[in-house]
């Protein structure tokens, strides 16, 4: 494998992990649900996508050509927000505890 | 029979057709034929499903709509990171409710998902009247610039891409 | 044949009175006596050979290695009773004619009778052992018809099932000893059980089978302490006591003792056993008789006691108490046959049995009164009379027994107290009912006569009660010659049949007999004083409690141990699967085999952690059930990574849909069920399910690690090596599913589509209570279909149809196939109906999913069949490879036509289950608030 | 090739799948096919038992030869099986199509499915594919124990359910652990492994053979594991219930394939390993299924508890091993099977005409329409599941008995084997007293006697006396197949050796 | 490994277990299915634990036994089937018997 | 150096999972739990990802794919069913 493709591919890998390692975190650490959402939402959401794309890399260079692997990212990219969305209404359902200090305020619909 | 009946969503046909070069991981006589096939039969069998398709009408509007959220993605990404690592104490978090000018059901749906996908925002719900969207912040020290950086950056384009013909 | 057919022919004729009785009731009779008057011709046939002493056998082989044949035995012993049992049998039906009322359903009687008559036959006709107990149970059976005849009253039930437990429960110990018997001779044929005596009295098992075997005598022939039933069997109508009593049933228990007598007799044990429940059965009757109201009470109990009386001269044990005994059958047949029928005419006439209101209709009816008379003569023992002179014999032979030693003197007491007992309470018959005074408040009054030809059979049977008293070597000498030396097996002993042996101590005996039976007749007003005051024991209505206790028990028993639980069936059932299993596992010499552990990586073990923590947490939460099943969803996705990691993707994808199809199931379920579970469970109810909980994971855990580190050696080979070639596809799984072992796959889908149809069957007419708040007594959201997911889901339809239909295609050559595609369509379906709602997506989605459920086990099973065509089994694929221009070669396999069957049940099933469970809340009720 | 062995699996399923597929289409159509495809199963199944020879008739799905591909093998044991289910089938069906059928949606379809799975468990030679075809049949168990509906139905259907599921598992682990030990699944295949098994791994392969066992008990019924059994059956509607009294002779049957031919004479030290555990297990369901017939207060309950008594028996007579024993407890197996199932018709044609009021509770109820006929089919049937004479209850007993012989097997069989006799003479009796004697002439009764169902009845309960009638070919027939069972080698070897269909690999 | 992978089983097989003795529907079908994991689980690791073999034919040298697995998605989807059945079952006892306790009791 | 950096990014998700499985064990609400849920499936298809790699497999694609499809609808699900208990009426 050639060198800058391999680095270029630990670079994504880690940068990936870290991702989702970051939103997973921000998950555990953040104080209230809504606050909470975003981790996941984005930061994992971006880490597997690029974990996706060194793969996509690394098995090009393999010589096997990985692009459906891009489907994932695809499809996680499609459907996060709709996810996020359906648990922010559901936890303004069970009317989950907020920070105090949160502006506004959630909908009751 | 009509050429919409049989090619009710030729967008959706076009998406289908490329996904399944993706899925065969490579373009070929073969995949191209298969994935033409199934493009053009998948939306015909679920085309009841979708009784409503969106219009795009400016494509490129909304290729460079589609690159400019990415980059945004990857900056969302970076800002929230330092967020979350952060000392969550200092966050100010909010709930933020944002004036719809998009009409159509797909266009705003298309909106949330942005917003969600960027920076330390997360569209929570849509009023029932569709006329405005609540958005959650991680970090919003002043609304209205939040407001008018989505305006600007996100739901104007789409308003062109898919609801040309009102503005 | 002419054996057989004595028997057959009332078993043949079986239906002729039903067929008969609406034409009349003459005919109804005549048409019974059809099959007793033939067989009586068909018997006299036979008498020459039987009077010349010879035994004719007929037999016809059956069921050869149960040693089980049709062979029928006429010797003089049967051919004495097969006469009673007929002879008695025809008068019984000619009397049966009056005796009956016109409510009475006459026919049924009969054929009732008949029944019972062929049983009879058949018992004392067989000549293998096995076949006689054909005929034994039946007389039991038949004999609980008869008894139950006039099933409306109350005593009639319980005198017919009293009858039927006891001579039936007899009947399988017989059963029993005569199994054991025929397995220590090696043969059920009589004439070499007969022949085997001292075999069978030396063989070790002598003592069970003589003790099962007189079981099934003594409750047959109401021995104490089985004679409890006999009176009790009176419930019946008198012609059935009349038969029950005289010829049959009863004797039949006797029967078997003379039948047996050479083959098990001629022990102390047979002495003592015979001798003293004759002598008990013999005495307890004849005292009980005199103490009855009712006159058929007082003949069952003289019945009782007389056949205690031939059971005790069985018992013993000589030659000439055995000739005796077979007298004494003869002669307790006659009278005690009449003295029923007397009986029963007193009763039609008067309406009444009880002697106490019976009184002095000498006047109204002397001819009946005469013969009755002349009958209740013969069985006091009156000289001239038949009964007399077997009297006389019994008690030569009880003084002539010295087996009990220097108490030998009790035998011959016991017959003179029985005697004279039976003398009063003959007395008794014909004093209370013909004479003493004027009758008190008879139902039917003023009697008179019966019918003439009620009283034909009476006056036969007196005449030879008269004939054989009077002229017994004319008469019974010959067939008694005979029978008895059937019974011996052999010579017979010097013996004579004159009325007159000279004044001797017998004589002496019957005389004291006579004369205190007399006293004690006139002085019965004391002794019934005293006897009202003994305890009463309704036997009946003991045995009813008694059974009644006894089913009370039962139900208290099962009640216990089968306690409705379903904790405890599976506690159970763990416990046998601990046992059994256990058992074996603790033999297992070491519990690592050879084969070294691989090593551990950080993110497995961190999976296997967090796989074991969320199971636990499954557990721990299932009160709250929302929690518990994602909870369960963590663990569903951690299997899946696990059988990624050890090399199955087909597995991992199957397991990922699978889990997400179910947990929409169980949040489908869980919207009508309580969203929480309460505490049932003591602490010590809980420490002991997990411990139960703990030793079944120990369990596995030790068989899968004891497994793992053993060396197979497996049949996978041949799979990997013929999957290409043989089943055209490289994903060696899928080519397994399809190919090797498609049949597991056609059960499979079947198992989904008999569950969707299952499922569809379950709902339908259910009707569930709706909550309308969530546990926190929230109201739900309006918004039932969130638009971002409406608009979202329309777009993966077409998406997840596309990969699907990749997953299909490719799954013969890499992971996937029909049914995670099938899946993959289902849960895109379902998000149709979770998005937007049932209504609205049956409405564009029309299909009833019946229909692609069947169709699929119909595609699959008909590629399956397709095979046939070419002449190869069920399932036998074929595929070939085809080159298309533009395309390239493509692959088409038959596996692939059966993978789309599979596909359509997936797809046909899981949605009937889902939107069927979905329907639910259209037609469930509102709950209340 | 002949296709036959197969047919009996793929008649009903495709018939079932074919009733699933007429949707709405005439009621009458569905029983119509219903009816001719059960019918069609006697002559099926006649077939299979004359083609029965000594030797064995292997069909290789898929043409892939044992022990890789999945065998059905027909042998003796199991034509006979087939064709017991096919009679007692077709008389349930009979039953059924005068309108219990109609007590929910399916029915039809249902019942071929379990017609299908119980025919292939006893025709699988593969023992993965023996649980396929388990849980065939259960599943439609389920729905048609469940058929109708009502409370009683639900209450015991979901202890029958979950108990089964987790029956199942076992099932498989049982399974697993013999494929993971032994490295096989085909039956003959695993009985000449596990003849060549080593020391070490012997104890291993015993604990799957006894967890096998479990599974097998829990659906023959046998004690402490049986307890589901009697509500279940007592609620079950008619026809579901006569069918029913050959699943737990699926249990059986599994026991004596998989204990005589796998873990027979040739299984070294594994050799018959569960029959020390059959024996004493096979004794207390005999007693307390006695018990509970005796206790029981409805006639589908003593019926039901009469086939808890049934299994005792038959499993008695399988533990004592011998082929004597073997032929008396087939013998048994056919007639106890036919018997409980018109037994369950009869109390089904009993409780309509006593209406829904008395249905068959052992108490006071209307007098009965044609009390001569119900009666006296209530008799026959009574003294032939007693175990009287003349009828094949009798003869099966008197097997069962002989083959004991004098020891102490006899001394334990025989009295508890009467005892139960004459328990059940009083329970039968006191059930016959209180429904046919002691009416209540102030009670209104229910439906009128229907003749079809009536000869639902009387086909079954006709088998009882040609059964003895023919009890010398019937024997010589069970002679044969014990004589096939105990030959556990010799049916391996068969298995083993069959032949492809011209081609090999099959394309 | 082995013995990592035979103590999670039994782990799963412990709280399946424990829930299957509980006295309500719902958690009983909840213990099934962890238990259905365990067996599933178990089945498959009778063709032993193999990393990164797929038997997917290429040019490797050694693949998993790909029988178990064959068996395990069998019984995963029969599995499936079993457990949709006893879910429904027990909505059916909780209409029928207005109670969701296995044995119908209404109150405990 | 690949193999190594792809074992550092498998302890990395690992990590990432045991905090995933911590707030799903604290909750509070049953919406924590389902986000962590949520996170936990893309956090395993990162595994998956990563697996394929070391592996030097692509016979873990689809897993993945399945992956992200199912955790949607689960996810979706509870939610709708949070929001309005029947979660197809
Ligand atoms: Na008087
Ligand atoms: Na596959």
């Amino acid at each position: 494998m050639e060198s800058a493709i391999e680095w270029l591919v630990a670079a994504l890998l880690l940068l990936g992990s870290l991702f989702a390692l970051i939103g997973s975190f921000g998950l555990y650490k953040l104080p209230d649900f809504y606050m909470r959402l975003h981790g996941p939402t984005k930061a994992t959401t971006l880490g597997v996508g690029s974990l996706v794309l060194a793969s996509v890399l690394y098995f090009s260079a393999e010589g096997e050509v990985g692009l459906h692997e891009l489907l994932i990212t695809l499809f996680l990219f499609m459907t996060a927000p709709t996810s996020a969305s359906m648990l922010a209404k559901a936890a303004m359902q069970v009317h989950v505890q907020r920070v105090e200090r949160t502006k506004g305020q959630p909908w009751e619909q | 029979m009509t050429v919409k009946s049989w090619f009710p969503h030729p967008w959706l046909s076009l998406l289908l057709l490329v996904v399944w070069q993706l899925l065969m991981n490579g373009v070929s006589a073969g995949s191209l034929i298969m994935g033409a096939v199934l493009g053009l039969l998948i939306p015909i069998l679920t085309h009841l499903f979708w009784p409503d398709p969106p219009r795009v009408h400016r494509p490129l509007v909304f290729m460079g709509f589609g690159f400019r959220v990415l980059s945004d993605i990857l900056m969302a990404n970076f800002e929230v990171a330092k967020l979350i690592l952060g000392p969550s104490r200092r966050l100010q978090p909010a709930f933020v409710v944002y004036p719809l000018d998009l009409r159509h059901e797909f266009s705003i749906s298309l909106l949330a998902t942005t917003v969600s996908l960027t920076p330390g925002t997360v569209s929570a719900d849509v009023s029932q009247d569709h006329r405005s969207l609540l958005i959650h912040g991680l970090d919003v020290p002043d609304e209205r610039e939040l407001i008018n950086t989505i305006k600007q950056r996100y739901e104007k384009p789409l308003m062109e891409v898919f609801e040309c013909s009102r503005t | 044949m002419t054996l057989a057919l004595i028997v057959l022919l009332p078993l043949i004729c079986v239906f002729l009175p039903l067929l008969a009785d609406r034409k009349g009731r003459s005919l109804c009779a005549l048409a019974t006596m059809l099959a007793p008057v033939l067989g009586l011709v068909l018997l006299w046939s036979q008498a020459p050979t039987v009077f010349d002493g010879g035994v004719v056998v007929q037999s016809w082989s059956w069921i050869e290695r149960l040693g089980l044949n049709i062979s029928f035995r006429l010797d003089g012993l049967s051919f004495l009773f097969a006469l009673l049992i007929l002879g008695i049998g025809i008068l019984v039906i000619i009397y049966a004619r009056y005796y009956l009322s016109k409510n009475d359903p006459m026919g049924r009687f009969f054929s009732f009778l008949l029944l019972f008559m062929a049983a009879m036959l058949g018992v004392v006709l067989s000549e293998n052992l096995l076949l006689m107990m054909f005929f034994w149970e039946l007389t039991s059976l038949s004999s609980f018809l008869l008894i139950g005849y006039w099933s409306h009253s109350s005593d009639a039930r319980k005198g017919a099932r009293m009858a039927l437990v006891i001579t039936g429960g007899g009947g399988l110990a017989l059963l029993a000893g005569v199994l054991l018997l025929g397995q220590v001779v090696g043969s059920y044929e009589l004439s070499v059980v007969l022949a085997s005596g001292d075999g069978i009295r030396e063989h070790a098992l002598y003592p069970v089978i003589l003790v099962l075997v007189l079981l099934g005598v003594f409750t047959k022939s109401a021995q104490f302490p089985f004679h409890f039933w006999l009176p009790h069997a009176m419930a019946a109508p008198t012609p059935v006591s009349a038969y029950l009593h005289s010829a049959t049933m009863v004797k039949a228990g006797v029967f078997l003792l003379a039948r047996l007598y050479p083959a098990l007799s001629d022990t102390d044990l047979w002495f003592f056993l015979v001798s003293v429940t004759g002598m008990a059965t013999l005495l307890l009757g004849a005292c009980t008789a005199l103490f009855q109201h009712d006159l058929k009470g007082l003949l069952a109990y003289s019945t009782i006691s007389h056949l205690g009386l031939i059971t005790l001269l069985f018992g013993l044990d000589t030659q000439l108490a055995a000739v005796a005994a077979v007298f004494h059958i003869i002669n307790h047949a006659t009278f005690k046959a009449s003295l029923f029928m007397a009986a029963g005419i007193i009763d039609h006439e008067t309406g009444t049995r009880d002697m106490r209101r019976i009184n002095g209709l000498w006047k109204y009816m002397p001819h009946t009164a005469t013969l009755a008379m002349v009958a209740a003569s013969a069985m006091a023992g009156v000289p001239l009379l038949n009964g007399f002179l077997s009297k006389e014999m019994f008690f030569t032979e009880t003084l002539q027994q010295h087996q009990f030693g220097n108490y030998s003197w009790i035998v011959p007491l016991v017959a003179v107290l029985a005697g004279l007992f039976s003398v009063a309470y003959s007395l008794r018959f014909i004093h209370d009912v013909f004479f003493n005074g004027k009758p008190v408040n008879l139902p039917k009054f003023p009697p008179h006569e019966p019918s003439r030809y009620m009283k034909i059979p009476v006056e036969i049977l007196v005449g030879l009660c008269l004939l054989v008293g009077l002229l017994p070597g004319f008469t019974v000498a010959a067939l008694l010659a005979v029978a008895a030396s059937a019974t011996l097996g052999g010579d017979l002993p010097e013996y004579s049949l004159a009325i007159w042996h000279g004044f001797n101590l017998p004589l002496a005996m019957s005389f004291v007999a006579l004369m205190l039976g007399v006293m004690i007749y006139f002085g019965r007003r004391q002794l019934l004083g005293w006897y009202v005051h003994l305890p009463q024991l309704d036997a009946k209505n003991t045995f009813e409690r008694f059974i009644q206790r006894l089913v009370n028990l039962a139900a208290g028993f099962i009640l216990r141990i089968e306690a409705v639980s379903l904790q405890r069936y599976l506690l159970w059932m763990l416990l046998s699967a601990l046992l059994v299993s256990g058992y074996w596992l603790l033999q297992l010499p070491s519990l690592r085999g050879t084969v070294p552990m691989t090593q551990v990586d950080g993110a497995t073990l961190t999976c296997a952690l967090l796989l074991m923590a969320a199971a636990a947490a499954t557990a721990i939460w299932h009160r709250r059930r929302l929690v518990s099943l994602v909870m369960l969803s963590v663990v569903g996705l951690f299997v899946a990574l696990a059988f990624a990691r050890f090399s199955a993707p087909d597995l991992a994808l199957t397991q990922l849909s699978v889990e997400s199809v179910t947990i929409i199931l169980m949040m489908l379920a869980l919207f009508f069920l309580p969203r929480t579970t309460p505490v049932e469970s003591s602490t010590w109810g809980r420490g002991r399910d997990l411990l139960i909980a703990g030793l079944t994971g120990a369990l596995v855990t030790v068989l899968c690690l004891a497994v793992l580190t053993r060396p197979y050696d497996s049949i996978a080979g041949f799979f990997l090596a013929n999957s290409l070639t043989g089943g055209g596809g490289t994903n060696v799984v899928n080519v397994i599913l399809v190919d090797f072992r498609g049949f597991d796959t056609m059960g499979e889908i079947t198992v989904l589509a008999i569950a969707g149809a299952a499922i569809y069957a379950l709902i339908k007419g259910l009707r569930l209570s709706r909550p309308v708040t969530d546990t926190a007594e929230r109201v739900w959201a309006q918004d039932t279909h969130p638009f971002m997911l409406v608009n979202l889901s329309r777009l993966i339809l077409p998406l997840a149809l596309m990969v699907s239909m990749y997953i299909f295609l490719r799954g013969h050559n890499l992971p996937g196939g029909g049914f995670i595609a099938g899946l993959i369509t289902a849960v895109a379906l379902i998000l149709q109906y979770i998005a937007s709602g049932n209504a609205w997506t049956r409405a564009r989605w029309g299909i009833d999913y019946h229909h692609l459920a069947g169709a699929g086990v119909v595609i699959a099973g008909l590629t399956g069949v397709g095979s046939w065509l070419f002449g190869y089994p069920f399932l036998t694929s074929a595929f070939d490879h085809f080159a298309i221009p533009l395309v390239g070669e493509i692959e088409l396999a038959t596996a692939m036509l059966f993978d789309l069957g599979v596909y359509l049940t997936v797809v046909g099933a899981t949605l009937l289950i889902l939107s069927n469970l979905g329907k639910l809340s259209i037609t469930a009720v509102r709950e209340p608030q | 090739m002949g296709h036959l062995p197969i047919l009996p699996i793929l008649l009903p399923m495709f018939t079932g799948a074919l009733l699933l597929l007429s949707g709405r289409r005439g009621e009458g159509f569905k029983r119509l096919l219903c009816l001719l495809a059960t019918l069609l199963q006697i002559p099926l199944a006649l077939m299979l038992m004359g083609q029965a020879g000594d030797g064995l008739q292997v069909y290789a799905a898929g043409n892939w030869m044992p022990p890789f591909g999945i065998v059905l093998v027909v042998d003796h044991l199991s034509a006979l099986l087939l064709m017991v289910t096919a009679i007692l089938a077709t008389a349930a069906v009979i039953y059924a199509i005068r309108g219990d059928d109609h007590l929910g949606p399916n029915f039809h379809a249902l019942f071929q499915f379990q017609l299908m799975g119980i025919n292939g468990a006893f025709l699988t030679g593969d023992l993965f594919n023996l649980f396929v075809f388990f849980e065939i049949l259960l599943i439609a168990s389920y729905a048609l124990l469940l058929h109708g509906n009502g409370s009683a139905r639900v209450r015991s259907g979901i202890h029958y359910v979950l108990l089964n599921l987790f029956g199942s598992a076992l099932f498989l682990i049982a399974v697993g652990t013999l494929y993971g030990v032994v490295g096989t699944l085909n039956m003959a295949d695993l009985s000449q492994r596990i003849a060549q098994l080593s020391a070490e791994d012997a104890p291993l392969v015993g604990a799957a053979a006894m967890l096998l066992l479990v599974v097998f008990g829990l659906k023959a019924a046998v004690f402490p594991l049986y307890f589901w059994l009697p509500r279940a059956y007592a609620a079950a509607t008619p026809p579901v219930a006569a069918l029913f009294a050959i699943m737990t002779k699926v249990g059986i049957y599994s026991i004596l394939r998989v204990y005589t031919q796998i873990f027979g004479e040739t299984a070294g030290p594994l050799a018959y390993l569960a029959e020390s555990w059959l024996w004493p297990v096979a004794l207390l369901t005999l007693v307390l299924g006695t018990i509970g017939a005796l206790a029981a207060g409805t006639l589908n309950g003593l019926v039901a508890y009469l086939l808890v008594v049934s299994v005792g028996t038959l499993l008695a007579g399988l533990s004592l091993g011998s082929h004597e024993a073997l032929v008396g407890s087939l013998y048994y197996l056919v007639h106890s099977t036919w018997i409980c199932g018109a037994l369950f018709l009869l109390a089904g044609v009993i409780s309509r005409c006593r209406g829904p009021r008395f249905v068959s509770r052992l108490v006071p109820g209307p007098a009965l329409p044609k009390p001569m006929l119900l009666g006296g089919l209530f008799f026959v049937a009574a003294i032939s599941v007693i175990g009287l004479p003349p009828l094949s209850g009798f003869l099966g007993k008197l097997l069962l008995l002989r083959s004991a012989g004098t020891g102490m097997e006899a001394a334990w069989l025989y009295p508890l084997l009467l005892g139960s006799g004459l328990i059940v003479i009083i329970a039968g009796s006191r059930a016959g007293s209180s429904l046919f004697w002691r009416t209540d002439p102030a009670a209104s009764g229910g439906e009128p006697l229907d003749g079809i169902r009536v000869v639902s009845v009387i086909l079954l309960l006709l088998c009882s006396p040609l059964l003895v009638v023919f009890a010398d070919p019937m024997l010589d027939y069970l002679d044969a197949t014990a004589r096939q069972l105990l030959d556990p080698a010799s049916y391996a070897q068969q298995v083993l050796n069959s032949q492809p269909t011209a081609g090999g690999g099959g394309h | 490994m082995e013995l990592l992978y035979a103590l999670t089983l039994g782990v799963l097989t412990m709280s399946g277990v424990y829930l299957l003795l509980r006295a309500r529907t719902f958690p009983v079908v909840v213990g099934l299915t962890l238990i259905s994991y365990a067996v599933n689980l178990f089945l498959f690791a009778m063709g032993r634990l193999h990393t990164g073999k797929p038997a997917v034919l290429a040019e490797a040298a050694e693949y998993a036994d790909p029988l178990p697995q064959a068996l395990v998605l069998t019984a995963i989807v029969i599995g499936f089937a079993m457990t949709a059945f006893a879910l429904v079952l027990a909505l059916r006892g909780q209409g029928e018997l207005e109670s969701d306790h296995v044995d119908g009791r209404r109150k405990s | 150096m690949l193999q190594n950096v792809i074992i550092i990014c498998l302890g990395m998700i690992s990590v990432a999972m045991v905090l995933n499985l911590l707030r799903l064990f604290k909750g509070p609400d049953l919406p924590d739990r389902v986000l962590a849920l949520d996170t936990l499936y893309i956090n395993a298809i990162a595994l998956i990802v990563l697996m394929g790699m070391l592996l030097r497999s692509s016979l873990y694609f689809e897993a993945a794919l399945l992956i992200a499809v199912m955790g949607f609808v689960g996810t979706v699900a509870v939610a709708k069913y949070l929001l309005h208990g029947d979660i197809i009426e």
